[in-house]
């Protein structure tokens, strides 16, 4: 299993780098002026200038090599420089001071290093991408194995019919159908809890009420993004557990004398579990990837809604560099769901 | 009292990615930025300067501008501080001035140090500007929001090259201003607290700034107006109705001003057919088959119904306009009237001009080639009405539209790759808006000279976006920057103005105001479309709402 | 045991049970009138063919039934609780049955790999059942698990109960699920074809774990199969069903040596017994009940050889470590060396993973051997190109084990059939269908099922199509890779004298792959026995079956259980070695194999086989 | 013990195969009877059936044009808003109300429908022929199987936007000049969709085809000399159907939604081309006053894609010839 998890990550390198350099052409190809959002006022001889400041005149290849550089070799030490000084975790460790001052990876817009938004971003997107991923499991789950066991009952019928509507409709459209009824309508009603409609990143949970409004404000992105995640994985967990339920040893669990729960809950599911799992697994790059749409509507600033201000401000380090923190998710959870798939299935063993 | 009032939270649906504005430029930053860093002088709401850091400003009047134009001389105030408590000093303002002119720095508001030969310094209270000739208008350093003054301290090492290195000082630069930065999240939030060394002790009301960017310009309408969790929302570029129903909400009031931004429509004066040769297309060496037809643009124009377009698009923040310099008063000129529409005449005109349908495909031809339009924008929803009912207009008179509509960052970057730049104008018309800063429009008016066309040669950049050339023009903006009495200046601007309008360079069709709205129990609003939105944020307050 | 239950009175009473099925085409009764009754410590074999309900019955005495779509529409079950109570378990609710099932019933399933769940341990599955029942606590369900492993002779128990079913054999796989049933001490024991899936020797040494088992525990066994040579070492009793009705009951004497009913007649008829062709040189069809008209006439063939095979090696490379460069081999086979002449079949038999399959499919180059020549009638298939092989395909076809695997599910048979004449554009346009139609003639099926989907057909039936996909091109070799394992005795028979008459009458050449060395006494002329990827004894049938000289191929004699009550063979009689691993380093050396020729044609391997 | 039964069959029936009692039928009418019989699939053929034929003949029935403006007549509601509110702006002219240029709803409904479907149903094939192809290749070729799914890891983290802009630049034109404005677009809009989305259906099916290739019948097909191709294409992918079809009603769904937000951003169809997709997210920020507006398009939409769904589940039992025959 080791050896072929350092292989896999190994052979990564070249496909990563590989991803970046077209990845990075197509951003060059693609139209567009870090220049746009500058009034029209500005004259045109001033952009020129503002634009070599940015090195944008510079040919590809230099760019390219450039930002390799910055990214491989830069952004590591200073990230190894900030785990040995202020993480909590290897804060301990004796300050490694590997960073000399060396050019970083600059946005455009903001002329500061990209990893530094990144880092700052984090956080929100976790918690709202990540909550609603992690409801959006709880709910699925239970739904996929309770429709499969009653399969074509009225629940299940239920169960397919609003996934698939949870599916169907797109974000930009009951995103600000939940902001109308929750928190515009609702002012004036007494039966319907009043929730902000703007996310404030500045908030810190500190104590109970605090703590409070921070669930306040999640809710809405939180329940519009897990009704779409909710969809789709229930379907897989519904079409998994049909499979396991019909398979022999469910038969030999219940000729033991365990009853249901424990033959559905635990036999069934553990194997229903496998391929459900990795599917999960996939699916977490695009946590981080963020939700650009969601995020936009109930302004959480988080991840997508830098990469989609960035996209419009042709912020090109910018955006280079989030798609490729997200080609390394992929090929990183691609990985991880072949692990995983190795971990919850002792029959596959790598090697 | 200063701090008694608690909190106001702002919200821009752009959000400030920089709070130093000599290296963006864009007006989310530059306002962001204004809460904090001040110029020396601004502009009020009536577009008169006012002094801000100086006793009062300078003129040839009181001789604080020498009589040959060449030198301005500027006195800064007593006793005013840098909010680290630092004196303010006129050695920060030469620096200010060293740091956008540095030829590494890609300074973005290197417009307003034109023509400037030096700053001086004579005492630390002084600061005397020097033109290379004879300047009219002086007011371009270190005045208005785009020209604030750095602090020579902070910044000492963020010259040139460096100055994208100075993550630190761009995010918190320190200022004169009512507030200081607390926490600068790029592209996100700001939060900001009282300056305590500010020069009036009992400003700024409020104690805690949050400065929300992001999202769109309904959400944040509907933050002020109808949930009540903004104060303020700055630019609501929203159809009337959706105001109006905002407004119903009852929890702010949506407020208008008008500057100098017209949304019009270009009239390509070249030909930007597809089957040119890359390099001759939308270029001075083909003329536009038809559109320098007068009878043709004159009927174009006729065809549009502007009161309309300023009921369904802009309501309270847009008026009717034939001008492309609406403002300020001086300069706008009065001779040309286009407010109600008339299709019969347009109509007649074209058949005047022998301009008729002889195919009978209901689209009129000029010398065989038919009046075929493609009109090209940004994406905007107000901007897609628009176009629509151009084209429905349009077509009533015998000409056909094809729509189209590109992402604005693609169509107002300059990327010269691009063929949808609106610099390229690889189409018959386009529909944007544009403005020009402070109250003199010498500069905009520029804007119609014949070598500032944009061309291969100078890699699609340039402002003459239509490609207007007519000597006479030339000639009369030339008298223009030679003239210094303002109501001679305003007369050659008005001429400019008709000229370029009547000679088919463009359609104007709104005078576009800005519309922001403020939550009622804000007070101390005072729309300023001169200068920074914020310019008076220190006289916010709460009020009873 | 034996002694406080009273033997008169029996233990389960099945009383005119019917059983059925609500689908989408209305009612399927699965059994439609059954009666038996098992009394305490006795052994009742139920005997039928495929789909004659025999699962159906057992699945209904466990009120499994109910989670197959099932319902019990007449009939009773009575079992006899412990506690001396009977209660009708068709009557009792799921609940109580809970309490029943895996405690006073245990039940042991067909497929040893399927009926064991992969994700939990051994331990954790042989445990469960007894912390349900008995109330243990873990530590005392592993002890107790411990001791049932070591009850059913499992090498190494202690590791066992870590380890997860794909660490095990087949054949401790069956032993672990054998262990599961038992280990609750039930009264009654029901084992659905628990031998059916597992190799000759493995399958003599669970007849005889389960004989000892029920003889110390005196738990009463119902035992279901379909193999007669089973019932006859299993059974006290023996209840014989047709189509979900039962047809006869008696003892296991009495319908071994006066079966009544008919159908028992031309079941009996049908089960090739070891021993039945000794004294005879060549193959013949077997005589079966309905056909007694055709006369039986022996194969002769030629002498003239179709199939030279000379040193044939094949191995799997067995890849690993970071480069995933080859770290060892599977040695499949190894050395093979054989001929087969026109007209004549050669069998090759042994223990699953000897290397049979892998040595057919070498001929065929459908895997690609190692080193060897293979001459086919003049053709080096060795160097052949890729272009040329498949044309050479078309003078050697092969039938798979698994009738329903190896038919796509999706084609109509028709056009199954004739893919090999499109392959090969050997007919064209309304001939194929002509060509088609003979074939189905020539296999005995009815021509109106061309049109038919695979999952419509029996396993014989299937069977057949699939020998008539590989006549379609008019081989001379057919590889038949345990074609009849998989299906009914009856039609085992019937397949096999297909087989046999095609042979005589086309001159066809089998290489004939089997693990049922009854089967392969009664097809072939010569067969070689493989052990660990060589053959250990070649030679003419009568030679190697009258003969038996490597000591492989007697242990693989002996374990043959023999379809006739009266030579039971006892656990004591069973010896065998745990197959060793086919695995070796890269430089492991091989001995080229060296044989003793004892009588004409008939080779004895000296090297040594690891046996 | 042995009573003998009654109707004791002859020895010669005793061993013979039952025959199937049915008598064979035609392939397609049994697939046909079988989707029939499904619920689900008749309510989403039914639908389908229905809005195909709306938007496909529903211009000439309706003949409104959906461009048309109509500014005196700009924000009406629907006609059934009379119902509960005698006030509402209503006409009979204007069924489902017009929006705030005049432009009639219904007219645009049928209009939108005939692009969000074409686009929907294209993309969603292309991008499923693109999966299948992919998956299958790698599936079957081992050594391709890397290097694809390493594309595959590619197109994931390609961001589409970027690659619309480019794509535009690059190929508007051309396809402008050879298709027209709205043509050259809808075939860029199809392809970029496509490509952007075809890689869960090209996981799936490759995780398949891994599997039955292992199965007796593959080798069988390859004994009897089938060409990889023919055995890819009679045996592996009927065999792989159903995730294909699960992929295409999910692909129809992402399609037409992706195809929204495109309008969205402003770089999908001219800007007063309907499709549903743009007329609910045009809507949004009148959500309140007209909830008609995003209702309608959006329980478009909905329909469709749910249509498709039992559609799909429906036929997937159909085809497969084990579940048909039970
Ligand atoms: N779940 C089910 N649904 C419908 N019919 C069924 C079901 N299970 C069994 N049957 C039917 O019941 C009959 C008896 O099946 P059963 O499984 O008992 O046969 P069997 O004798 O055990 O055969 P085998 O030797 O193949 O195991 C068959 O005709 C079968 O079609
Ligand atoms: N494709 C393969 N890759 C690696 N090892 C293989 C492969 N095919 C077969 N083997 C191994 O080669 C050995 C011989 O296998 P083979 O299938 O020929 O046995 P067999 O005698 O036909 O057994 P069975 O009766 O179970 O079919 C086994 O150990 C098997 O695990
Ligand atoms: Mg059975
Ligand atoms: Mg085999």
């Amino acid at each position: 299993m080791l050896s072929f998890a350092t292989r896999r990550l190994v052979l990564s390198v070249p496909t990563l780098l590989f991803i970046s350099f077209v990845i990075f052409m197509l951003l060059q190809l693609a139209p567009g002026d870090p220049m746009a959002q500058v009034p029209l006022t500005v004259p045109a001889e001033v952009k020129q200038k503002m634009r070599e400041a940015l090195g944008v005149g510079e040919p590809a290849l230099v760019q390219y090599w450039k930002w390799l550089v910055q990214m491989a070799w830069i952004e590591p030490k200073v990230f190894i420089d900030w785990l040995t000084r202020d993480s909590w975790l290897l804060g301990w460790l004796p300050d490694t001071a590997l960073y000399q001052g060396e050019l970083r990876v600059i946005s455009w817009q903001t002329r500061s290093p990209v990893m530094d938004i990144v880092i700052q971003r984090i956080p929100q997107t976790l918690w709202v991408v990540g909550v609603a991923y992690v409801v959006a499991i709880l709910i699925a789950l239970p739904i996929g194995i309770y429709s499969a066991y009653k399969q074509y009952s009225v629940f299940d019928q239920a169960g397919t019919f609003v996934t698939m509507i949870g599916f169907s409709v797109p974000p930009f459209f009951t995103g600000p159908l939940l902001i109308v009824i929750f928190a515009v309508i609702a002012q004036d009603t007494w039966w319907l809890p009043v929730l902000p409609s703007i996310y404030d990143t500045t908030h810190e949970v500190t104590n109970w009420s605090s703590f409070k409004y921070q669930l306040q404000q999640m809710v809405l992105p939180v329940m519009v993004l897990a009704l779409q995640i909710t969809a789709q994985l229930s379907r897989y967990m519904r079409a998994s557990t049909l499979d396991n339920l019909n398979q022999d040893y469910v038969r030999t669990a219940r000729a033991k004398g365990l009853s249901e729960k424990i033959v559905v809950l635990s036999h069934v599911v553990r194997n229903s579990m496998i391929p459900v799992v990795t599917v999960i697994a996939l699916g977490i790059p695009s946590i981080f990837g963020g939700a650009i749409i969601t995020e936009n509507v109930f302004k959480v600033n988080g991840i997508g809604q830098l990469l989609i201000t960035a996209l419009f401000a042709n912020d090109l380090p910018m955006v280079m560099t989030l798609t490729f923190i997200f080609a390394v998710l992929i090929v990183l959870f691609n990985l991880i769901a072949d692990i995983l798939y190795g971990v919850l299935d002792p029959r596959i063993r790598y090697d | 009292e200063r701090g008694s009032d608690g909190e106001v939270k702002i919200i821009y649906w752009q959000a400030p990615s920089i709070l130093n504005p000599f290296l963006s430029g864009g007006t989310k930053d530059v306002e962001s930025a204004s809460m904090i860093i001040e110029p020396l002088a601004r502009y009020n709401e009536k577009g008169e300067l006012v002094p801000w850091l100086v006793d009062e400003v300078p003129t040839v009047g009181n001789g604080g501008v020498s009589a040959d134009l060449t030198t301005i001389t500027w006195k800064i105030s007593s006793g005013i501080k840098w909010s680290d408590g630092s004196d303010f000093t006129s050695a920060d303002v030469k620096f200010t001035y060293d740091y956008c002119t540095h030829p590494e720095g890609g300074c973005a508001q290197l417009t307003k140090f034109e023509n400037v030969e030096s700053v001086d310094t004579p005492d630390a209270n002084t600061v005397v500007v020097k033109f290379a000739g004879p300047t009219p208008n002086p007011y371009g350093p270190f005045v208005g929001g785009e020209s604030p003054i750095l602090q020579a301290a902070q910044f000492a090492n963020c010259l040139g090259a460096a100055a994208s290195t100075c993550t630190e000082q761009n995010f918190n630069p320190i200022g004169t201003g009512p507030f200081v930065v607390d926490e600068f999240k790029p592209n996100d939030v700001i939060t900001m607290s009282a300056n305590p060394n500010y020069r009036d002790p009992a400003k700024p009301a409020f104690a805690k700034v949050t400065f929300k960017g992001g999202g769109s310009a309904a959400a944040s309408g509907t933050a002020v107006m109808e949930t009540g969790e903004f104060d303020y929302a700055w630019n609501l570029q929203l159809a009337p109705d959706v105001i109006a129903k905002m407004q119903e909400g009852g929890k702010g009031t949506p407020v208008a001003g008008f500057g100098p931004l017209v949304e019009r429509i270009m009239l390509n004066q070249t030909n930007p057919d597809p089957n040119l040769p890359e390099g001759e297309r939308s270029t001075a060496m083909h003329p536009h088959p038809f559109l320098q037809e007068p009878a043709v643009y004159k009927a174009m124009s006729m065809a549009i119904d502007r009161p309309l377009l300023v009921e369904i698009g802009y309501g309270q923040a847009g008026k009717v306009s034939c001008n492309w310099v609406p403002a300020p008063a001086a300069f706008a000129s009065e001779k040309l009237s286009c407010d109600t529409q008339d299709i019969e005449g347009a109509k007649a005109m074209l058949d005047a001009a022998g301009i008729v349908d002889s195919d009978g495909d209901g689209v009129r031809e000029h010398n065989g080639v038919p009046l075929s339009i493609l009109y090209q924008t940004s994406t905007n929803a107000v901007r897609q009405d628009f176009q629509a009912l151009i084209k429905d207009w349009w077509s009533q008179i015998g000409i056909e539209t094809e729509l189209r509509n590109i992402e604005a960052s693609v169509f107002f970057g300059g990327d010269a790759g691009s063929p949808d730049t609106f610099q390229k104008f690889y189409a018959d018309v386009e529909m944007y808006a544009n403005t020009f800063n402070g109250t003199d429009p010498q500069a905009y008016l520029g804007n119609g000279l014949c070598d500032k066309a944009p061309r291969p040669d100078t890699q699609w950049q340039g402002e003459n976006i239509s490609r207007f050339c007519m000597p006479e023009f030339d000639a009369l903006h030339a008298e223009l920057t030679k003239t210094a009495d303002m109501a001679e200046r305003a007369r050659i601007g008005r001429e400019l103005n008709d000229m370029m309008v009547e000679n088919g360079g463009m359609i104007p069709l709104v005078h576009r105001g800005r519309l922001s709205a403020h939550a009622n129990s804000l007070g101390g609003v005072v729309l300023n479309v001169w200068d920074s939105e914020l310019w008076n944020v220190a006289d916010w307050h709460r009020i009873d709402g | 045991m034996l002694d406080t239950t009273d033997t008169t009175t029996p233990i389960a009473r099945i009383e005119k049970l019917r059983v059925e099925f609500e689908t989408k085409d209305g009612t399927v009764v699965g059994v439609e009138d059954v009666s038996f009754d098992i009394a305490p410590g006795e052994t009742v074999c139920v005997v039928g063919e495929s789909g004659s309900g025999k699962s159906v019955s057992s699945l209904s005495l466990m009120r499994l039934i109910d989670y197959g779509g099932g319902d019990i529409a007449n009939g009773r079950l009575l079992f006899d609780r412990k506690d001396g109570g009977e209660v009708d378990l068709a009557k009792t609710d799921q609940s109580l049955m809970r309490t029943i099932r895996g405690n006073e019933i245990g039940m042991i399933f067909q497929e040893p790999m399927t009926a064991l769940n992969p994700v939990f341990t051994v331990g954790r599955q042989l445990t469960e059942g007894l912390r349900v029942h008995r109330g243990m606590t873990k530590a005392q369900a592993e002890e107790r698990a411990l001791e049932l492993l070591r009850e059913v002779r499992i090498p190494e128990p202690e590791r066992r109960l870590a380890q997860y079913p794909h660490e095990l054999s087949g054949g401790m796989r069956q032993r672990v699920v054998i262990a599961m049933a038992m280990a609750c001490k039930p009264r009654l024991l029901i084992a659905d074809e628990p031998t059916t899936a597992l190799d000759v020797t493995i399958q003599a040494e669970i007849l005889a774990l389960m004989d000892r088992l029920k003889r110390e525990t005196g738990t009463a066994v119902m035992f279901i199969t379909h193999d007669m040579a089973v019932v006859a070492q299993m059974a006290d009793r023996v209840v014989v069903m047709f189509r979900g009705n039962k047809v006869e009951e008696g003892s296991v004497e009495e319908i071994f040596e006066n079966p009544k009913h008919p159908y028992t007649q031309a079941l009996l008829a049908a089960v090739p017994k070891l021993g039945e062709m000794t004294g005879k040189d060549l193959p013949e069809p077997m005589k079966l009940l309905g056909h007694e008209d055709q006369p039986i006439v022996p194969i002769t063939g030629s002498d003239e050889v179709l199939l030279t095979v000379e040193g044939l090696t094949t191995r799997f490379p067995v890849k690993g470590g970071f480069f995933r460069r080859t770290v060892a081999n599977v040695h499949a086979v190894e050395d093979v060396s054989f001929k087969i002449n026109k007209g004549q079949t050669l069998s090759l038999v042994g223990e699953s993973g000897c290397g049979k399959s892998s040595a057919g499919r070498s001929i065929l180059r459908l895997v690609e051997p190692l080193k060897g020549k293979i001459d086919l009638d003049g053709t080096d298939v060795m160097a052949l190109s890729p272009a040329k092989l498949r044309e050479a395909r078309r003078e050697m076809q092969m039938i798979f084990q698994d009738p329903f695997a190896s038919l796509n599910p999706q084609i109509q048979l028709a056009d199954q059939v004739a893919e090999p004449i499109h392959n090969y554009g050997t007919h064209s346009g309304s001939d194929v269908m002509d060509v088609v139609g003979n074939l189905f003639d020539r296999v005995e099926l009815p021509r109106s099922f061309m049109r038919r989907f695979p999952h419509e057909l029996s396993g014989g039936q299937r069977q057949r199509i699939a020998i008539a996909r590989a006549l379609a091109l008019n081989p001379k070799l057919i590889v038949a890779d345990e074609a009849v394992s998989a299906l009914d005795v009856s039609v085992q028979a019937q397949v096999i004298n297909l087989m046999m008459e095609l042979q005589a009458e086309l001159g066809l050449s089998y290489l004939f792959i089997s693990h049922d060395m009854a089967v392969v006494e009664r097809v072939s002329h010569n067969v070689g026995v493989m052990y660990l990827g060589r053959i250990v004894e070649l030679g003419p049938r009568r030679a190697v079956f009258e003969d038996p000289r490597h000591p492989y191929t007697r242990a693989l004699m002996k374990a043959v259980p023999i379809a006739d009550p009266r030579r039971r063979k006892s656990e004591k009689d069973l010896n065998f070695k745990p197959i060793p691993s086919p695995i070796h380093p890269l430089d492991y050396k091989v001995e080229p194999s060296q044989y003793d020729e004892v009588s004409p044609g008939h080779f004895v391997l000296t090297t040594d086989s690891g046996y | 013990m042995t009573e003998p039964v009654a109707s004791s069959p002859a020895p010669i029936e005793a061993l013979k195969d039952i025959e199937p009692s049915k008598p064979p039928r035609s392939q397609w009418k049994d697939v046909w009877d079988q989707l029939r019989k499904h619920k689900g699939a008749v309510f989403g053929m039914g639908f389908l059936v229905f809005i195909t034929l709306a938007v496909l003949i529903g211009p000439y029935i309706y003949t409104v044009d959906p461009q048309k403006l109509d500014i005196r007549n700009k924000d009406f509601r629907p006609i059934y808003t009379a119902i509960w509110d005698g006030d509402s702006k209503v006409g009979w002219n204007k069924p489902l109300g017009s929006d705030q240029l005049g432009r009639d709803n219904l007219a645009q409904l049928i209009a939108g429908g005939r692009a969000s479907m074409a686009v929907g149903w294209a993309a969603m094939l292309l991008s499923l022929v693109i999966g299948t192809f992919i998956g299958v290749v790698a599936g079957y070729f081992k050594r391709l199987d890397g290097p694809l799914m390493r594309l595959t890891d590619l197109f994931l983290s390609l961001p589409i936007l970027p690659l619309l802009l480019v794509a535009v630049t690059l190929f508007r034109q051309p396809l402008r000049a050879n298709f027209g404005p709205e043509g050259g677009m809808f075939i860029l809009i199809v392809t970029i969709i496509a490509i952007t989305s075809w890689m869960p259906t090209a996981r799936i099916v490759r995780g398949d085809v891994l599997a039955i290739k292992e199965r007796e019948f593959v080798l069988a097909a390859r004994s009897i000399g089938t060409t990889p191709g023919r055995i890819i294409g009679r045996h592996l992918l009927p065999n792989v159907l159903s995730p294909i079809m699960v992929s295409a009603a999910l692909g129809l769904a992402t399609a037409i939604i992706t195809e929204s937000a495109l309008s969205f951003l402003g770089v999908g169809f001219p800007s007063d081309f309907p499709t549903w997709g743009k007329m609910l997210a045009d809507a949004v920020v009148r959500m309140e006053e007209f909830p008609e507006r995003v209702l309608l398009p959006g329980i478009a939409i909905s329909l469709t894609v749910l249509s498709v769904n039992y559609l799909g589940d429906g036929l997937r039992d159909a085809l497969d010839p084990r579940i048909r025959g039970r």
